[in-house]
């Protein structure tokens, strides 16, 4: 009997652990999947910089040219001009498209007397510099040399020109900053839309409503609201919100508001029921004792219940959060697809989930830069996940 | 049973992919090939075809031995094999050349000239417009893989008639929309474009080749998402996207290519193979292959 | 209902029958101790002697459990008062116990013949006998007027015996010595009994006590 | 008799079912008077009457007259929140606010509008005194008042109520959640307390009513049974179900 | 008397009372305004969509002739035939592929994720743990759209593979199996994450009671911790199911968007009320544009009622004893 | 650290301090009968006979308080030993004060000088204040040495009455009808200070049951 | 003596506390043993050594000897399991699990692998009936354990340990979650369960100790002060601090 017992345990142990490992597995396999493509786009730059690259039109009148020698030092893939004392090298940016790079600049080249083509009076040094783009360099005398045809193609024609019409320089574009922010902003102002809804209504519910009909209407309309798939809260922040942030503020298009309203009717279903849930488990002798001190309903909600369920609160918000980060249909239509990188909150914007599904619509889709984003959003997302574990832990040891 | 030789079964079933019916591919694809009932029609097409967008057919094909599909040809990449059309090479120079036949254009849709908010509007739009044809404009939309069309002048010679593009246009905000497929190009456009133009602010936000006729001069013209400009990857449809006179136009052509799986031993395929694949007369790769 | 508490139900239940079987043993003591007066039975009165062991030890179990009663049932009210009387009752039993061993002692250190005044003593130690089980049954039965008619009967007692101390001081002046010492012999007896019909009047207070909680003073 | 509470004809319904029938009972003060009674006997529920705490539960109706020192409070116009500030009470599970001890017995004051440091100071100082509870918590006064032990947080509760002044405590099984040494304490400063208020408490312990109060009142089904003397109650009570409860045969 | 005594009567009889009730009645009139503005959203969603939604079947739609809602919802081809006519939308396939979908999924993601939840909360080390459930509560919080990317990119190959393995030909992978396999991996977090709450907080005494009978912990975790958790295993599943049903982008990357149905082959393709009203939702006009807020409709009611079906077995299986 | 229970050790102490009270008020009786034993003093006889009252009161008092205390706090051990050797102590006390009391009687009844035999009521009145004052003395400090001691004492008072006795009887067939009655009264008088002796006996068993635990049978 | 537990220097550290220290005890069988303490004196650590529940505390080390029917529990193949078969433990808080009252006094022997449905009825009326539920129970044998109240409820965990047949039932506290009605109904039926089972019973409550008890262990500090006949340690125990204990005076 023992014997068949202990085979039954062990196969169910089997099970459980088969199981467990099966999700344990496929769990990893995401983030590794993630990590793994995205990981190589990962640093600083791609976090600080901006989207859109910054353009400069050079031109140059007259290139004194001084032959300089190619650098020993430089790597055979670099391409090199004698002319004009240049080095490119071919790369791909952060999009994956491919991007001339300049990788050395001798000091008498006579390209570093390039000026502003588009400020024709003052004609500024533009001072140009390794580690710039070059996007394209025309001529008088024959077709422009365009990034996709190499460095070694933009070299030789160089190399036979005296002349150069216009050369365009580039910053390299594709950071993420605008996003961020832009997540960061959404967040904040969703949370404080919705928060304070949410918490006025899961108190009402749980505190000040008697039990009656139209009570009970009220929570399984909200309740319902949960139901709804994010793709037509999306439709109802084109319909309604949108409109209306046009209506009374600046704003001209779908705008941060707008996507923060709509998001904070997705999150109003979850904080309130997240409240809720903590308003329970603050014991009824906290309200009795409360008001048996002669307080009455408010100063009793607002100093005893609500504090005692802030920890759930907590929790509940960055439940929220987690949601609003990783929401994208809602917002494609409530805020829009447009990466900026000077974020106002009347103006078009995207936040970081969004740019991930602009960047999955590009032809081809970008997974790595997909990838790194999503990294991103997990950094994010820990982050908060840490803090608000320490807030609430260190909540919990003072009181 | 498995004729498998090479990793390439031609007894097997061809599985012909597809973009949606909203797609400018789809309809410059069906065109192209003589099948223009499917263009927004379904039901002519093959049972069990599949749907996805540029990227999925782009990727299916990288793992799909036995499909079939077509993406624009600035997408094609090493994954994929993408086949000769009526025994012409997808390169850009054939289609400069006009030999690759399998292609469309891509629009430009304005607002109707007077409707602009202030007069520096309309005068920037239509500046980037000149600047479309010129050589700096049809270099980035070649850049960018599409394939431009002929012009000789360049921005310098022109811009003397663009007296707004010396003025500082930093607080204007030009808004493009429209089809998503031609999104890379407009934003490589106006990135080069602003710095000529006294660095207004572009503003892109594609949603469709629909939206950009429907925000610039359709039924959202006056909504809260209009557009400056709008593009659109196929032609404006006769019936319903007819505009104000100058101010729709082409750009570029966008060569769309056939693909299939690098393993795929076929190399060339024909418009009429092409129709009688994806309306279903050809189902096995033999039939197509022989 | 009583289901909760059978226990100590039970403990309770027995230690008031110990109380009653300790009344018993007193009753067969005082009875044999005047068997013995009659007949000049000494053997008869040493065995009264000895038995007083055995009701000294019911009484001191009687004690014992009271005390581990208390110290474990927490009991208030009616099963308070019950153990307590128990123990009080048991203590009065005792002193009872010990007249007829005092009696039964006096007939052993003297071996006198006590036919003289036998009568009266057999009297006296019937009505204490009568009393005794009178009492005992009131406390079997919780019969507050029952021990209340008990101890009215002490008075009978009392009275007897001052007759008899009467008697005897008039006696005193004319009797012979040994007519004096059997007087005041018999006297010595009587007066054993006339104190254990006061400890009978405790044990009616106290059966007053157990039954409605009140104390009085009785005679 | 110098009563607190008068309470007449009292009746109280939860929907249909009678929790309390036509009790009638006088308070005195000063003095503690135990509720006792089997589970479910209506012990709480009267409790509750006496602060109005059962205006919370909708299904609760009351008839019958409650007068506390000669003012009936179940009159429609009268103050419930200032009778609650006069009638205090603790309850079962000690239910220390999460804040720390200051706060929890400035909180009553407070809710008052006090806002004055040095008053509140001096009120919480007393207010623990009273409490026994000072000496033992006076250098951490700032610190949560969740690390107290339970005994100490039903004490901290009792401080809490006291700090309102209120002339009457109620209490409701205050020790049922405290081990024997922490029930004494409790007990121990219930004898001091009630020099100086009337307290009044519910205790599912026949022996602590026994110990710690001077009336008894013994309900059973929403009925009062017997209310006398503690000592009379404990000794030699009058109605025959009171002796069975308080010797355990009930049941 | 004490002058504190003296203060506190001062504010106890300062009659202040009636501005608290008044400062109450005030408060619970904000609350409630909140309450009324929550509860208005899904007025207005409602509302808003049906008008969309609805159009279709009330109006001649320009021309075309109005949708019949019985064939709507019954019939088995999606826009077949010649564009626009009116009665050519159906999605009774649809319906069928999406339930059909979301259970299969539900199967897999409930053990795998209960177990898992159960291998976290019960059986792994404190360090292990805590760790995966970080790693779980970060992964509910990644976009759908990742989930999509990682089925594009390695489940659409995996099951391509498998269906070869096995001497099928499958659509590139395009599939049920597909379909079922990103949404039970999406849902699988959120299983996870409230199931590991819902055991963890089983309380320890209902286990330690099964141990002190003789049972092992593997007895106990089953015949007792499930059980006694079954009622947070089962609000996640709801959520879950919810979720599988409500997602659009990452299905429409794996499912091969079929056109006609229903789908119940593993290895066939499929379509679902999300990914069809996706599909093509910027690029379309009139009743094309219309009809896919129809779909959006019939996808609340569907899952009302999955959510309502849910909740009545919950309350069942809470009440009866399951062995 | 008594802190707990401050009420319930008071409350014993009080327990404890009107059974020493009770002691003092039973010596004083003893004592101002044998003053006026000796002065023939009726009128303190009579306060004597009065002042009894008192004592069974003070008796029922702690009969009472014992009963509330057990009923009321659910003593164990020490405790309920304390209290209940308090109420069997007063039970004691009480009985000693009634032999006081009859000694009063007697002299109010038969209003007789006793000087004849006041030396030894003197000496052996002397002899149980000693053990009275010295039992009270034993159950204040709760001294089991004392106690004993004390208990020891009785036996003398044993061999004194026994020789009294004696003499009386050996007088009695000489002795004048005065002098017999002299003696008788003076025996009889003896004898309530013998039975008060045997009464200090169970005080010290008591003692010894509460400071121990331990039931002796003493003397 | 026939004593069934025998404990040889038992020490027991939760990693450097040291919560048992050299505790020698005899447990007799077919007796109820009391253990009697202040909180955190180690009662509930020690009584959980006897089924190895402490097993499951990771922080906790033991040394010394536990004999079982002269077998050392303490050794690395004994089978704990079956130990825990034949030492039943009930908690102090009532927890059936949340199935029918059937299903929870099954749930023992099921684990055990017996499924004959006949074999299974037979256990659990047997043990209902043990435990003095069966005649509440009978007509809702198959309603949720949930739905009955808490004395019940206990009655049930013990009707569930019962089940297993085993020779020992450790008792944690099993009364003080109850009322007093409930308190001496089951107080009543460990009487009846001792004819047949060894019963090691944790109590707060002296007075509870001292009526239901044969032996009692006084636990202070995790030392065993002081193990006797319960009659002797409430009427005369030998160590003051017992005495102090039992009084109430210790704290
Ligand atoms: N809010 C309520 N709604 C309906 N019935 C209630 C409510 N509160 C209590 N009752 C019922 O009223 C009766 C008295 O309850 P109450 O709480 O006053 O009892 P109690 O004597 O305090 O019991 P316990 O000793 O268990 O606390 C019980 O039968 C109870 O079921
Ligand atoms: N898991 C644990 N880890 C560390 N220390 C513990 C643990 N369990 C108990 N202790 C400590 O061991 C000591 C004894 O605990 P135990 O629970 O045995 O006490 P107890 O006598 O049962 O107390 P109570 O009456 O409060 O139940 C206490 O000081 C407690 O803090
Ligand atoms: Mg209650
Ligand atoms: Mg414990
Ligand atoms: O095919 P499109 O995405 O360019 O419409």
């Amino acid at each position: 009997m023992l014997n068949k017992r202990n085979i039954i345990d062990i196969i169910y142990q089997v099970i459980t652990y088969l199981a467990a490992s099966v999700g344990v597995i496929a769990l990893s396999m995401i983030i590794f999947f993630v990590f793994s493509n995205g990981l190589k786009l990962l640093n600083f730059g791609l976090l600080v910089n901006d989207y859109h690259a910054e353009f400069y039109n050079g031109g140059i009148d007259d290139p004194i040219f001084t032959f300089s020698h190619r650098p020993i030092s430089l790597d055979d893939k670099v391409f090199y001009s004698q002319k004009w004392g240049i080095g490119l090298v071919d790369s791909k940016d952060r999009e994956g498209n491919p991007i001339i790079i300049i990788e050395y600049i001798s000091g008498d080249s006579p390209l570093l007397e390039i000026y502003d083509k588009n400020n024709e009076e003052s004609k500024e040094i533009i001072g140009i510099d390794k580690g710039f783009l070059v996007s394209k360099i025309s001529y008088y005398d024959k077709n422009t040399s365009l990034t996709m045809y190499g460095a070694e193609s933009m070299i030789n024609d160089i190399e036979s020109t005296n002349e150069i019409r216009e050369i365009v320089f580039s910053s390299l574009g594709g950071g993420i900053r605008g996003s961020i922010i832009t997540t960061l902003y959404l967040i904040s102002i969703t949370i404080i839309i919705a928060l304070p809804i949410g918490i006025s209504t899961a108190i009402y519910l749980n505190e000040f409503s008697s039990k009656n009909r139209l009570t009970s209407l009220l929570r399984s309309l909200i309740e319902t609201l949960t139901g709804v798939p994010s793709i037509i809260f999306g439709l109802l922040g084109l319909a309604v919100f949108v409109p209306l942030t046009i209506r009374f503020s600046e704003a001209t298009s779908a705008n941060i508001v707008s996507g923060s309203l709509t998001l904070s009717v997705i999150l109003l279903p979850i904080i309130i029921k997240s409240t809720e849930e903590s308003l329970k488990v603050v014991p009824d002798s906290f309200r009795s004792a409360s008001l048996a001190l002669g307080a009455n309903h408010t100063q009793t909600t607002l100093k005893v219940v609500l504090p005692s369920a802030f920890p759930g609160i907590m929790t509940g918000t960055l439940l929220a959060i987690g949601r609003i980060i990783g929401e994208s249909a809602a917002l494609i239509f409530a805020i829009g697809t447009a990466v900026k990188d000077d974020i106002s909150i009347f103006g078009k914007s995207t936040t970081l989930s969004v740019h991930i599904w602009s960047l999955m619509k590009d032809e081809p889709a970008n997974i790595e830069l997909a990838s790194t984003i999503a990294i991103v959003i997990l950094l994010i997302v820990l982050t908060l996940n840490i803090i608000v574990k320490l807030i609430s832990k260190r909540f919990i040891k003072e009181f | 049973t498995s004729n498998k030789e090479d990793g390439f079964d031609k007894t097997k079933t061809v599985t012909v992919y597809t973009r949606d019916t909203s797609s400018g591919t789809r309809a410059g694809f069906m065109s192209g090939i003589g099948f223009n009932e499917a263009t927004e029609d379904n039901s002519v097409l093959v049972d069990r075809f599949v749907t996805k967008d540029n990227t999925g057919i782009l990727t299916a094909m990288a793992t799909d031995e036995y499909g079939i599909g077509y993406i624009s040809l600035a997408s094609l990449n090493s994954t994929v094999k993408g086949l000769s059309f009526n025994g012409v090479e997808p390169s850009i120079a054939n289609v400069i050349n006009n030999t690759y036949e399998l292609k469309r254009p891509f629009n430009y849709v304005l607002r109707e000239y007077g409707d602009y908010n202030t007069i520096e509007e309309e005068q920037i739009v239509k500046a980037f417009i000149a600047f479309l044809g010129t050589i700096d404009g049809s270099d980035i939309i070649s850049d960018k893989g599409a394939v431009s069309l002929d012009t000789n002048y360049t921005w310098d010679d022109i811009k003397g008639n663009h007296s707004i593009c010396s003025s500082d246009n930093s607080g204007i905000t030009i808004k493009f929309g429209g089809s998503d497929s031609i999104e890379k190009i407009a934003k490589a456009l106006t990135e080069s474009f602003v710095p000529k133009c006294g660095d207004f602010v572009p503003e892109h936000d594609h949603t469709g080749s629909t939206d950009g006729f429907k925000r610039t001069q359709g039924s959202e013209k006056d909504g809260d998402n209009a557009k400056h400009v709008g593009f659109a990857s196929r032609p404006f449809r006769p019936d319903s996207e007819v505009g104000a006179p100058g101010t729709q136009g082409q750009l570029a052509w966008d060569a769309i290519v056939v693909i299939v799986h690098l393993n795929n031993e076929l190399i060339d395929v024909t418009a009429l193979d092409l129709k009688s694949i994806y309306d279903g007369t050809l189902s096995i790769w033999e039939e197509v292959i022989n | 209902m009583i289901q909760n508490r059978r226990k100590f139900s039970i403990e309770l239940e027995n230690l008031n029958t110990k109380v009653f079987d300790m009344g018993i043993e007193v009753i067969s003591s005082f009875k044999k101790v005047l068997i013995a007066c009659k007949d000049s039975d000494i053997d008869l009165a040493t065995e009264v002697k000895e038995h007083d062991i055995i009701i000294n030890d019911i009484e001191i179990s009687i004690n014992v459990d009271g005390y581990l009663l208390i110290a474990k049932q927490c009991p208030v009210a009616g099963d308070l008062r019950r153990i307590i009387t128990a123990i009080k009752i048991s203590n009065d039993l005792e002193r009872i116990a010990d007249y007829s061993v005092n009696i039964a002692k006096y007939l052993i250190k003297t071996k006198y013949d006590n036919s003289v005044h036998i009568e009266s003593i057999s009297k006296l130690g019937e009505h204490i006998i009568k009393m005794l089980e009178g009492i005992m049954t009131a406390f079997k039965d919780e019969d507050i007027e029952l021990a209340l008619d008990i101890n009215s009967m002490d008075e009978i007692l009392d009275d007897e015996y001052d007759k008899e101390v009467k008697g005897l001081i008039n006696i005193s002046k004319t009797a012979s010595n040994i007519e004096l010492e059997e007087a005041m012999r018999a006297l010595l007896v009587l007066k054993q009994i006339e104190r254990a019909g006061d400890h009978i009047t405790n044990i009616a207070e106290n059966i007053v006590y157990l039954v409605n909680g009140k104390r009085v003073e009785l005679n | 008799m110098n009563s607190i509470f008068e309470i007449d004809n009292l009746n109280l319904h939860y929907d249909d079912f009678q929790a309390l029938k036509d009790i009638n009972i006088r308070i005195e003060k000063n003095k503690v008077t135990a509720l006792i009674g089997p589970s479910g006997c209506g012990k709480s529920t009267f409790l509750r009457c006496l602060n109005r705490m059962n205006d919370l539960i909708d299904s609760c109706k009351i008839t019958g007259e409650i007068e506390f020192k000669e003012e009936n409070i179940y009159t429609s116009n009268y103050d419930v929140i200032s009778l609650r500030t006069k009638v205090g009470m603790v309850f079962q599970k000690p239910n220390p606010f999460p804040m720390s001890i200051y706060d929890n017995v400035a909180y009553g004051p407070r809710c008052q509008g006090i806002k004055d440091k040095n008053i509140l100071d001096e009120i919480v100082a007393t207010s623990l005194k009273s409490s026994a509870l000072y000496e033992e918590v006076r250098d951490r006064i700032k610190e949560s008042a969740l690390s107290l032990s339970g005994g100490q947080q039903q004490r901290l509760c009792i401080a809490r109520a006291i700090a309102m002044e209120p002339e009457v405590i109620l209490m409701d099984e205050p020790t049922s959640a405290l081990d024997p040494i922490a029930t004494l304490r409790i007990e121990e400063l219930m004898n001091e307390l009630k020099k100086k208020y009337t307290i009044i408490i519910v205790t599912h312990s026949m022996h602590q009513a026994a110990r710690i109060s001077d009336n008894t009142a013994f309900f059973l089904m929403g009925e009062l049974i017997e209310f006398d003397k503690t000592n009379k109650i404990f000794t030699t009570p009058k109605n025959q179900k009171t002796e069975d409860y308080i010797t355990g045969r009930f049941g | 008397m004490s002058t504190i005594t003296r203060i506190l009567n001062r504010y106890k009889n300062r009659r202040t009372y009636n501005k608290k009730e008044f400062v109450d009645k005030i408060v619970r009139v904000i609350f409630m305004m909140s309450t009324i503005l929550s509860a208005s959203f899904i007025i207005i969603i409602i509302i808003f969509i049906s008008l969309k939604g609805l159009t279709p079947f009330v109006t001649s739609n320009s021309g075309i002739g109005s949708v019949n809602i019985i064939s709507f919802l019954t019939g088995n081809v999606w826009l077949t035939g010649t564009a626009f006519q009116s009665s050519l939308y159906s999605i009774g396939f649809i319906i069928v592929n999406t339930l059909f979908i979301a259970f299969l999924s539900l199967l897999i993601s409930m053990p795998v994720g209960v177990l898992t939840a159960l291998f976290i909360a019960k059986i792994a080390s404190r360090r292990i743990s805590e760790f995966l459930r970080i790693v779980v509560e970060l992964l509910a919080s990644i976009p759908s759209i990742v989930y999509g990317l990682f089925g594009s990119g390695v489940i659409l190959i995996f099951v391509y593979n498998l269906a070869e393995a096995f001497g099928i030909q499958s659509r590139g992978g395009n599939s049920v199996l597909a379909t079922v396999l990103v949404l039970a991996l999406m849902t699988l977090p959120t299983i996870t994450a409230i199931s590991e709450v819902s055991i963890r907080s089983v309380n320890k005494d209902i286990e330690q009671g099964s141990l002190a009978l003789g049972a092992t912990r593997t007895q106990t975790n089953f015949k007792v911790i499930l059980m006694s958790a079954k009622s947070g295993i089962f609000a996640s599943a709801i959520l879950g199911i919810g979720r599988a049903l409500g997602e659009a982008t990452a299905v429409s990357l794996v499912a091969g968007n079929s056109k006609s149905g229903p789908s119940l082959g593993v290895f066939d393709i499929t379509s679902t009320l999300t990914s069809t009203m996706l599909e093509g939702l910027k690029e379309t006009t009139g009743i094309d544009y219309d009809i896919r807020f129809s779909v959006g409709l019939v996808l609340m009611v569907v899952i009302l009622l999955t959510n309502l079906i849910l909740n009545y077995i919950k309350k069942k299986v809470g009440s009866i004893d399951v062995k």
